[in-house]
């Protein structure tokens, strides 16, 4: 039995627009793995939460950074990397906490990270004060057996 | 144009309908559509109605949460109906039912508030 | 006035099942310029044709060779560039000519050129033998103004 | 599952009904699941009927002409249906429309057949 590997890469502007963009691509990529609608929801969610905080956050608004993300699908592993090369976390415990945010005056509510957490299995935040963020997301889908091998 | 934006004021209720996609993108006009009716009328409480809300993530939480604190401050109330699974459990992660009363139906909240 | 720019890249192993994620992705990037449904029709069909052919010809149906995507907006010009490193084409005239095929056996109706030159303002192929393949396809949206100006 | 192919036989008529979207991918299950039949049965014309197709591209086209191939040297027709404005201009720019017939709907395809 050989396990089916698939992978795309995408970059765009760091523009509020692409946010959605981005989560439909994702989405859109890994249809082909048969997903529930709730899988494909959590998602969705993810790649909106690190989306929206690499242009909020990382590039602090403007809309000359570029965003990547990379899809790796093994089996019925996801694995989701959304990198920026903005300002970076310099405290990346305190940045995963529950309701902290740095932007409150944006009336930011501070769960992305508590999302992203808690829709997938791993979460693996990289980073360092002007060398940029890598958020890995790893979940491991429940598709049937049939969409899974090659 | 993503998302879509209904407002009915009935006496002082504001009944915010949401169809479509609730992002940090789309979260901006929301709130200025809904802070400029708070501002002009004499609103106490927000009834938001979520049927027609296909997605939402934690910058729809910020804006909820702020509009919250608004009608929190004049004494009013607000409460969430007819929420999809998956922004349930948003709401629920955040801590958000312990302080916004939720109902089945957008019927059922206009009908907790008086308005019905 | 500022004319709005944004762009973004995709790229992808060369499967057949990310066929229809390139068509989608490229859609999506697209509709924040609220094009018509005739018009998406329109892109969604050309990236299709430029896909396809990047996986059949191009890689001759490897599996392990990259599609790239490059998509522009300015205003509501559009250009997209569909790249590949495969085999290439040797003779470019002969190959845009309809109803010309290399690959009869496979049943291809060598249209694909045609209908890409067809739905789009300019159609560019740059390739040669063994180089890859790089279709530019430049199309003008009929988008209201309000969605062109920022 | 991107496409859905619904098969009919009504005497030596094949009724090919597609949804979804054809392309190079799933051209193939199309191509294999059409040939069977023909392989087994004796199948004269083909009705193509397209309402419910969202998207084609020249693949698709490429697997139509390759059918109507084997009904034309059997000494039958292909009649297609319900296209889709997109669509229609790939059979045009092709010249389809020279070799196949077009009728508006299942229907009358059916009834030019005379298996209605
Ligand atoms: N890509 C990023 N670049 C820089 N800082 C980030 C990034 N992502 C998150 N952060 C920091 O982590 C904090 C918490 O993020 P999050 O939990 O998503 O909440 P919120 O976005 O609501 O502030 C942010 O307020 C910010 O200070
Ligand atoms: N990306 C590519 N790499 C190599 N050859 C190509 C590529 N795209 C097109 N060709 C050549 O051009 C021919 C015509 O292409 P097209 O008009 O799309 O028809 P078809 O795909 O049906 O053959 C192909 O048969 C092939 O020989």
């Amino acid at each position: 039995m050989t396990v089916k590997t698939n992978f795309m890469c995408l970059s765009f502007a760091s523009r509020s627009e692409n946010e959605s963009f981005a989560r439909v691509a994702v989405a859109a990529f890994l249809s082909q793995l048969d997903p529930t609608l709730e899988e494909l929801m959590e998602i969705k969610t993810v790649v909106s939460e690190a989306v929206t905080n690499a242009i909020i956050h990382g590039y602090e608004g403007r809309d000359d950074g570029i965003v990547r993300i990379h899809v790796t699908v093994e089996g019925s592993r996801v694995e989701i990397v959304v990198e920026d090369d903005g300002v970076g976390i310099a405290d990346i415990e305190q940045a995963r906490q529950p309701l902290f945010t740095t932007k409150p005056e944006l009336e930011r509510s501070g769960m992305g990270f508590t999302i992203m957490e808690n829709f997938v299995d791993e979460l693996t935040v990289t980073s360092a004060p002007g060398k940029g963020t890598r958020v890995r997301l790893v979940k491991q889908l429940s598709t049937h057996p049939a969409a899974v091998r090659q | 144009m993503r998302l879509h934006v209904e407002l009915e004021t009935r006496r002082d209720v504001l009944i915010i309908r949401l169809a479509g996609e609730l992002d940090h993108h789309t979260a901006d006009s929301l709130r200025e559509q809904v802070d400029a009716i708070m501002n002009r009328e004499n609103i106490r409480s927000i009834v938001l109605s979520l049927a027609d809300l296909t997605f939402m993530d934690s910058s729809g939480l910020g804006v909820i949460l702020g509009r919250y604190k608004r009608v929190a401050q004049m004494g009013g109330e607000m409460v969430v109906c007819s929420i999809h699974p998956t922004i349930y459990r948003l709401f629920e992660l955040s801590g958000l039912f312990k302080i916004l009363r939720i109902e089945e139906s957008e019927r059922e909240a206009l009908h907790a508030l008086g308005v019905a």
